[in-house]
């Protein structure tokens, strides 16, 4: 039974970590109506740069290597890179798209991919890198003596992390002026230009929170299986989130996030070995499918209105 | 004159760190010949790189416009990735440029009678499996003790890792061990599961067969789960820098197979440093990866294509660039001992080879490296693989090919 | 001046409904046919046609298979290369289990296996739209290459799951050389694309589009989105299906599951895409594109870099540009390759007046 | 006129007009939507030949009606009976089938696709060709293909849209928009016609043109209209009885004279100013 | 062919407000829609912009606020002036800060947005005080009761005209200056288009905002509006006051419905009449 839980529980972990990326999507969506393929590339372009500044840092400044001071700064710089990336995408791509069909847009959003992981590595490189957040990825010993249950300490952190990033997002959306302009756009972008909402301002600040967001996942993730051009695959993790949850719905990439970690590892684990194993790559798939028949939007999607 | 060779590199993509260290070492050892010895005879080696992204398509595109480059066309087709190799199995036998797949590619080809085009050469999956069990063998303190023993399998999910499977449950039921294989879903970032069944299963040993992520995760997850890196025991694509130092911590005591070894203390590496990075020349960007696993393994790849040119030289005309077709003399017919090792300065850098007509594979031997949280380090002499078990299943998979394809094999007592 | 329909008028419904009314058309389709069946073949490199026409051929018939799901029926989908794969290994299973199976009938048999799968795969769509739906099919996706490398059934028990394609063989013929390939191929392909482009302008394919255009509506005049929806998916995995059957027996001889990645699929994408969602000859400029444009940039950068730049930069300037030419052209025509083919003869119809 | 070959509309030749016997029967139908009660009992009917209209302000639940009656709604409560046969649960698609056609009011075109094409779906019924004739486009599919093209062709000129037939209908203005819509409608050869406002965003001299095509559509073919209109000048004019909605509720039914005066319209929905 | 009755009190008519000189709009490149239009708008007034399906008169709208661009639209002639300043690079941001929106044909409102959530986002351009914002809300919940008893519905669940309320209200969140309407009354039931155009009037006498609007009702239209100009084919074909273009006779025939003697039955016109052209 113990076991049930150990698994249980690192799903449910898990599953926050993809609610971090499925985040940033759901962002990007939720303004603009873009299914922003760049993510995943954002998310290693993010992680990439601040492994990057925290490398190049010390030899620039003189601060002491793998400092706290040289961890912030290379944070605030590379935060900074993801907004000016923000804008800029702003500015070169959505902004001579405004109101075309989505699916060109998304498929601008991967011309962005393949420039994000170009420019990314051409100034950083293709090396590797190891990532440390200073809280290390063990088991909590507590838990484990008392339960014999493994609850990883870094994993409780990134969960809060995540946590509290969706809650004050969910926030934002619902109940700011700008929170509403960011739904308008993404309902119908000429009515959003026709009353004056500056479309460029408001999708140059979600690319931007956006670009936080990736961030955060990037060190998230990259601290777990280190910083490398696979990072770009964590937006694969994050899409069955997404459609569980709903695109449209920031609490949505939460639960949808819960519940595609736990059932996976769980089916993995309990599934898996009837099968042969590997099941993970497409049960999260699966699973999300089974519940779109029954809620096609998505457990906490909008509706789509179809009326004649 | 100048020999030319085409080298279908990988420098983006998920495996383009990988692809940069190992092409890298390669096209350094070539610069160093040229500087050093200026050529092979006096033939200058040449070389062009063409992007693959490690895509099979994109491979088969390299794979034609490689092919009639350089004065006597692309001589030798090495990819690095055992999809592109299948995807060219044929054409390089029509087109007779010999396919060198050093560590990877299709198993069976080291039967060089029905594969006369293609080298797996130093040692295949196969070979690999079968000396990682002699070496946990070895640390059981005889074969013997394998009796009863639990080892998990943790594969990448697909063609490649499947290969490991038919010979490992063969040595399993040679041995007596109970094995038991945890697949990994492509790109592998998450294995929470997996572990966890591992650390469920409590077995003696984990030998990791991966490819990319998936390695420093397994290592990452393995400390989560509380799992002991030293009784992880990696397959050589998953015993590199790229895999520990994102793994971090987390990779030390950790220890994988090689075929060759880092380090740059040889004095093939220190030529390369001396003759090619003194001059600001060398191929890697970043100069602190010179003497890491894949570079190391690059310039394996270096020495034998050289080698490979010399022996071909040898029968058909020095200082003349050589056809693909004599370089598959070459290479069938490359013999490099221990004494000439030392020559080129590879003592202990990678095994003694020893090509045949029938047999491509030629060494069969691997050294264990072991991570201590910096470096690697040797911790064990050559080990052989299981040849006799190993090369009657090769045997019996090249002939189930030929049957399928008509090929009749060749008989190598009339060779040479 | 050369371009102008007048004085062309049209006497009944049937020229009315030819593929090219105008003879200019005409007169050009023709000539490319001459020019691809009897001139290239004659001229090209063996590079040219292994490397280069047969997999554009072979992905233009991908990319109009999806073109007819995406672009005619308007159902997003990411699972077009599992489909290719099961075409593949459907088609080598025909030819391997059952004796002197005729190579184009195993081919279509294989074509029909996909087409089953996709239409399996395609249920999802009656009720789940959009987006939802495109990563729904990822399930399909990854569940079709995941099934065939677990099951070793599928690849003949090969231990690598590799498969290896059987000699193409047509009435005794055996299409070994790349110009005999080339031309299955493009065969194949040209018989093909004229029933995907009569399909598309038939019922079917008013019917597929009025689904994609506003299902309610269709509904209400009396199309069955159910239909319309299922038959899009079982064309256009069929289509597929013999793609990804061409793709193992004329271009690459051995495939293996994984060769089929999301990646391909996303690359079937970017070519109806870039070429143009619901034009089938957008699907052939969007296939060249994607297929030629990267290999074009490998070759620049190199003859125009050489050894002067770091060696990795070279692959990722490639990635920035060739991203960065996505964006430049869609900003140029969100429609795609094909629209601004269009409006290139437009213009050209109205040259030398502006307007 | 033209069309004079279409064969199955037996009934209101020579333009003679009559009003035949009950054609759609809907009874105490219900209607709401989560809390919103877009119908509340409302029983109304209507008769072969003629042309019914429904008013009411905006939100009175008129649209709500057109799509219960061809199966886009399914109401709560009530019982519809077309041609006597009372129907259980019923798909559009299954409405179409029995003759019934109709326009909405937010302009569902196909927008991707020409005139002619969009026109011609709406012969799609009638087509017995399948899947496998198309591709081949030979013999049987072509000449199916030609037969109702002409069948289209007269269509199209009978509302004189014939110099667009192969513009794509986004770029349309909004007028011809809303006869291609009609135009579509009417290739299904109808024999109920349910408008929701055709003539919205139109000139007087368009809505001429319009009421023109409607009147004509029904005395040619004796199709039976059901028409919602807010511009009481045609809807006076040109119906024979007249339904009035207020938020869900019947409120007037009768012929127009009768409406137009009925109190409870005047103060719901005319005001004074008409 | 026009009628200059505007030429007495030419000099008593306040200085230019909005004035567009001479604009084109070519589509897609390709498709020449406005062949140089001009029209002004002097301030306070009411000016409708009448003619048929296709005339252009969106265009012209839409290329005063700036909205072209989002439909691939490009005004490649002529110069628009609000208030002796070029706005014609200005983005419809700025315009809608110096006080011009418009209210789009065929209401797009945000579908996924409840109605008061519309109205809110109308009022995105302003800073203004949270108790303001409210006082604006009941103002336009004033105009339209209907609307303050849907507020809380999702704007794509309610009604055609329901919507079309919403847009208009959204618009006036804004606290405009001048108002571009297009086709305001369209799918409303006559007495919400009579109520609508009494809005309009109110605002304009009593907040003295000015209207652009672009309707097919001419009737209406011209009861409401000060000045009018007639579109046919990318060009205004007649301007002039309103009263003197009601009692034109080609207005009268064409876009009233009256001829000879008064407003002919629908029922009545028997065959398709073909309009008299007056230009191209
Ligand atoms: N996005 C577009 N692309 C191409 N052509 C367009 C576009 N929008 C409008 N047009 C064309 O421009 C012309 C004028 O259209 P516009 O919408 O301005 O007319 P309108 O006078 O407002 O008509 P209506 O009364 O029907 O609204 C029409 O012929 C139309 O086909
Ligand atoms: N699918 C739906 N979901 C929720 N509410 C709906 C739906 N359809 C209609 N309603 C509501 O039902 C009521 C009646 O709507 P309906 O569209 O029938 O009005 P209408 O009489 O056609 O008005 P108008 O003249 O403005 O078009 C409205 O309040 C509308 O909000
Ligand atoms: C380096 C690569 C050749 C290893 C890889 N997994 C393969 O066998 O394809
Ligand atoms: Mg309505
Ligand atoms: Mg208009």
């Amino acid at each position: 039974m113990s076991f049930f839980f150990e698994v249980l529980i690192g799903g449910l972990l898990s599953g926050v970590l993809y609610a971090l990326v499925a985040l940033g999507f759901v962002l990007i969506y939720k303004a603009s109506g873009v299914f922003n393929f760049a993510q995943g590339a954002m998310v290693f372009f993010a992680a990439l740069t601040f492994v990057g500044f925290q490398q190049v840092l010390p030899g620039w400044t003189g601060l002491e290597a793998g400092g706290r001071a040289v961890f912030w700064l290379a944070f605030v710089l590379a935060l900074a890179s993801m907004v000016v990336l923000g804008i800029l995408t702003e500015k070169v791509v959505l902004r001579p798209l405004v109101n075309q069909p989505h699916i060109t847009l998304f498929m601008a959003t991967i011309g962005l991919t393949f420039l994000v992981e170009g420019i990314a590595q051409a100034i950083w490189g293709a090396n590797v890198h190891g990532l440390d957040l200073g809280i290390a990825d063990e088991p909590i010993e507590w838990v484990m003596d008392s339960a014999d249950i493994i609850v990883s300490k870094f994993d409780v952190f990134a969960a809060t992390l995540a946590g509290v990033l969706v809650a004050s997002l969910a926030l934002f959306f619902q109940y700011t002026k700008v929170g509403r302009a960011l739904r308008a756009v993404a309902d119908d972008h000429q009515a959003a230009l026709s009353i004056g909402i500056p479309l460029q301002h408001i999708w140059a600040i979600v690319w931007a929170v956006a670009g936080f967001v990736a961030l955060v996942a990037g060190l998230i993730w990259g601290a777990r299986s280190g910083v490398q051009f696979a990072l770009t695959f964590t937006a694969l993790k994050a899409l069955p989130v997404l459609i569980l949850g709903g695109f449209t719905s920031v609490p949505g990439a939460i639960v949808g996030g819960l519940i595609i970690g736990a059932s996976e590892k769980l089916a993995e684990v309990y599934v898996g070995p009837m099968v042969g194993g590997g099941i993970e790559g497409w049960f999260p798939y699966v699973l999300a499918l089974g519940f779109l028949l029954v809620r096609p939007e998505g457990l906490f999607g909008e509706r789509h209105i179809d009326r004649v | 004159q100048e020999q030319f060779i085409g080298l279908p590199s990988y420098r983006v993509g998920p495996f383009g760190s990988n692809g940069a260290s190992l092409y890298g070492g390669w096209i350094d050892y070539m610069m160093m010949v040229n500087e050093r010895d200026g050529g092979v005879n006096g033939v200058k080696l040449s070389w062009e790189e063409c992007e693959t992204e490690y895509n099979n398509a994109r491979g088969v595109e390299c794979y034609e416009r490689l092919k009639n480059k350089g004065p006597t066309g692309n001589s030798t087709f090495q990819p690095l990735s055992t999809g592109i190799t299948y995807s060219v199995l044929e054409k390089v036998a029509q087109d007779k440029i010999p396919m060198v797949t050093i560590g990877y590619g299709r198993t069976d080809a080291a039967d060089g009678r029905v594969f006369p085009w293609v080298f797996p050469m130093i040692s295949t999956y196969w070979t690999q499996a079968s000396a990682i069990v002699n070496y946990i063998g070895q640390k059981e303190g005889g074969m013997a003790k394998l009796k009863g023993k639990k080892i998990g399998l943790l594969y990448h999910d697909s063609a490649y890792g499947k290969e490991s499977h038919a010979i490992m449950d063969k040595l399993a039921e040679k041995h007596g061990f109970e094995l038991t294989k945890v697949a990994v879903a492509n790109p592998g970032n998450e294995q929470q599961a997996q572990w966890l069944q591992i650390r469920q299963l409590k077995p003696d040993y984990v030998v990791l067969w991966g490819w990319g992520v998936m390695n420093a995760t397994a290592l990452r997850t393995a400390a989560k789960t509380g799992y002991p890196r030293e009784k992880v025991v990696g397959v050589w694509w998953s015993g590199s820098e790229e895999d520990t130092i994102p793994a971090g911590d987390a990779a030390k005591g950790y220890t994988a197979a090689g075929f060759n070894v880092a380090g740059t203390n040889y004095p093939v590496v220190q030529d390369i440093q001396k003759l090619v990075y003194a001059k600001n020349k060398g191929n890697m960007e970043d100069k602190s990866r010179v003497g890491s696993v894949l570079y190391n393994r690059g310039v394996v790849h270096g020495i034998i294509t050289v080698e490979a040119i010399r022996k071909a030289q040898e029968k058909f005309g020095k200082g003349k660039p050589m056809t693909g077709e004599q370089m598959r003399w070459g290479f069938e017919n490359l013999h490099i001992d221990n004494k000439r090792l030392a020559e080129l300065g590879a003592a202990g850098f990678m095994p003694d080879l020893n090509i045949t007509c029938a047999d491509h594979e030629g060494a069969g031997k691997l050294k264990f490296q072991q991570w201590d949280g910096a470096k690697w380090t040797v911790v064990t002499d050559w080990i052989e693989g299981d040849r006799q078990l190993v090369r009657g299943m090769i045997e019996e998979s090249a002939m189930a090919y030929a049957k399928e394809k008509g090929i009749t094999p060749r008989d190598c007592t009339k060779e040479m | 001046m050369l371009y102008r329909e007048a004085g062309q008028f049209k006497a009944s419904y049937q020229e009315d409904q030819q593929i090219f009314p105008i003879r200019q058309d005409r007169i050009g389709f023709a000539a490319i046919l001459v020019f691809f069946f009897g001139v290239v073949p004659l001229v090209a490199n063996q590079y040219w046609l292994q490397a280069i026409l047969i997999p554009v051929l072979i992905f233009s018939l991908a990319a109009i298979g999806l073109n007819i799901l995406t672009g005619y029926a308007g159902q997003l989908s990411l699972g077009s290369a599992a489909f290719m794969a099961v075409g593949a290994f459907g088609a080598y299973n025909f030819m391997l289990r059952i004796d002197g199976m005729p190579f184009l009938v195993g081919i279509v048999l294989g074509g029909l296996c996909a087409a089953a799968v996709g239409v399996a795969f395609g249920l999802p769509s009656l009720r789940i739209k959009g987006f939802y739906l495109a990563v729904a099919t990822l399930a399909a996706q990854f569940f079709i290459v995941w099934a065939l490398v677990k099951f070793p059934w599928f690849s003949n028990h090969a231990s690598s799951g590799v498969i290896t394609a059987q000699r193409v063989e047509i009435l005794g013929y055996a299409f070994d050389s790349p110009v005999s390939k080339y031309l299955l191929t493009l065969a194949v392909v040209a018989v093909l694309a004229l029933l995907a482009k009569n399909l598309v302008r038939s019922t079917t394919g008013r019917s597929w589009m009025a689904v994609r255009d506003m299902d309610v509506a269709a509904e209400v005049i009396g199309i069955r989105p159910m239909h319309a929806k299922l038959t899009a998916f079982a064309v256009s995995s069929f289509y597929c299906g013999v793609a990804g059957a061409l793709y193992a027996y004329t271009y690459l001889g051995t495939v293996e599951p994984e060769g089929f990645s999301l990646d391909l699929s996303f690359k079937i994408l970017f070519m109806i895409i870039i070429g143009g969602v619901g034009s089938i000859m957008g699907s052939f400029f969007g296939a060249a594109f994607i297929v030629l444009m990267p290999i074009f940039l490998n070759v620049v950068m190199h003859s125009v870099f050489g050894g002067a730049m770091p060696a990795g930069m070279g692959s990722n300037l490639e990635l920035i540009i060739f991203g960065g030419l996505i964006i430049f052209f869609l900003i140029v025509e969100p429609h795609g390759l094909a629209r601004l083919w269009q409006l290139g003869k437009e213009k050209l119809r109205l040259w030398p007046f502006p307007h | 006129m033209m069309m004079n070959d279409m064969p199955q509309q037996a009934a209101g030749q020579a333009g003679g007009r009559r009003i035949g016997d009950v054609i759609l029967d809907l009874q105490g139908i219900s209607l709401s939507f989560g809390g919103v009660k877009a119908l509340t009992n409302i029983s109304f009917d209507v008769r072969e030949h003629e042309i019914r209209s429904i008013i009411g302000p905006n939100g009175a639940g008129k649209s709500s009606m057109l799509n219960v009656m061809n199966g886009v709604y399914h109401p709560q409560e009530g019982k519809i009976l077309f041609r006597g046969e009372q129907r259980q649960k019923m798909e559009p698609h299954m409405a179409a089938k029995q003759g019934i056609a109709r326009t909405f009011q937010n302009i569902a075109l196909f927008k991707g696709m020409s005139v002619l094409d969009n026109i011609m779906t709406g012969r799609n019924l009638k087509m017995r060709c399948n899947l496998f004739h198309h591709a081949l486009f030979w013999g049987a599919a072509q000449r199916e293909e030609i037969e109702h093209r002409r069948k289209v062709e007269e269509v199209i000129d009978f509302l004189e849209i014939q110099s667009i037939r192969k513009t794509p209908v986004g770029r349309l203005p909004y007028g011809l928009q809303k006869r291609v819509e009609l135009g579509r409608a009417l290739a299904a050869d109808p024999s109920l016609l349910l408008l929701d406002e055709p003539m919205a965003g139109m000139n007087v001299e368009e809505k001429q043109d319009m009421c023109r095509f409607i009147l004509d559509v029904n005395d040619q073919f004796g199709t039976t209209i059901v028409l919602i209109e807010h511009d009481m000048g045609v809807v006076m004019d040109i119906s024979d009885r007249v339904v009035v909605l207020d938020y869900g509720k019947k409120i007037g039914d009768g012929p127009p004279d009768e409406v137009k005066n009925n109190p409870d319209v005047i103060a719901a929905y005319l005001g004074t100013a008409h | 062919m026009t009628i200059n009755a505007a030429t007495a009190d030419a000099t008593s008519r306040p200085a230019p407000y909005l004035s567009i000189n001479n604009v084109e709009v070519i589509y897609d490149h390709v498709i020449l829609v406005l062949k140089g239009v001009s029209l002004e708008v002097p301030q306070g007034s009411i000016v409708a912009l009448l003619g048929a399906n296709g005339a252009g008169k969106s265009t012209t709208l839409k290329s005063i606020s700036n909205l072209l661009r989002a439909e691939r639209g490009d005004v490649t002639k002529g110069s628009i002036e609000f208030k002796g300043a070029r706005v014609d690079q200005m983005t419809p941001n700025e315009l809608v800060k110096r006080g011009v929106i418009q209210v789009m044909e065929g209401r797009h409102c945000f579908g996924h947005l409840t109605i008061e959530e519309n109205l809110l986002t109308g009022a995105y351009t302003r800073s203004i005080s949270r108790a303001e914002l409210k006082d604006n809300l009941e103002k336009v919940y004033h105009y339209f009761p209907r609307l303050k008893t849907r507020r809380t519905s999702q704007a794509g669940y309610t009604s055609g005209g329901e919507q079309q309320m919403c847009a208009i209200g959204r618009a006036l969140m804004a606290k405009p200056e001048m108002i571009l309407l297009d086709e305001p009354s369209m799918g409303l039931a006559p007495q919400i288009v009579e109520e609508i155009f009494e809005i309009v009037k109110d605002l304009n006498s009593k907040e003295r905002v000015s209207f652009l609007l672009a309707e097919q009702n001419t009737m209406v239209a011209l009861r409401y509006a000060d000045f009018g100009y007639i579109m046919e084919n990318g060009r205004i074909v007649m301007e002039g006051a309103a009263k003197d273009l009601a009692t034109n006779e080609d207005v009268k025939e064409f876009y009233l419905g009256l001829s000879g003697e008064g407003r002919k039955s629908f029922r009545e016109v028997k065959h398709y009449r073909r309009r008299k052209r007056w230009l191209s």
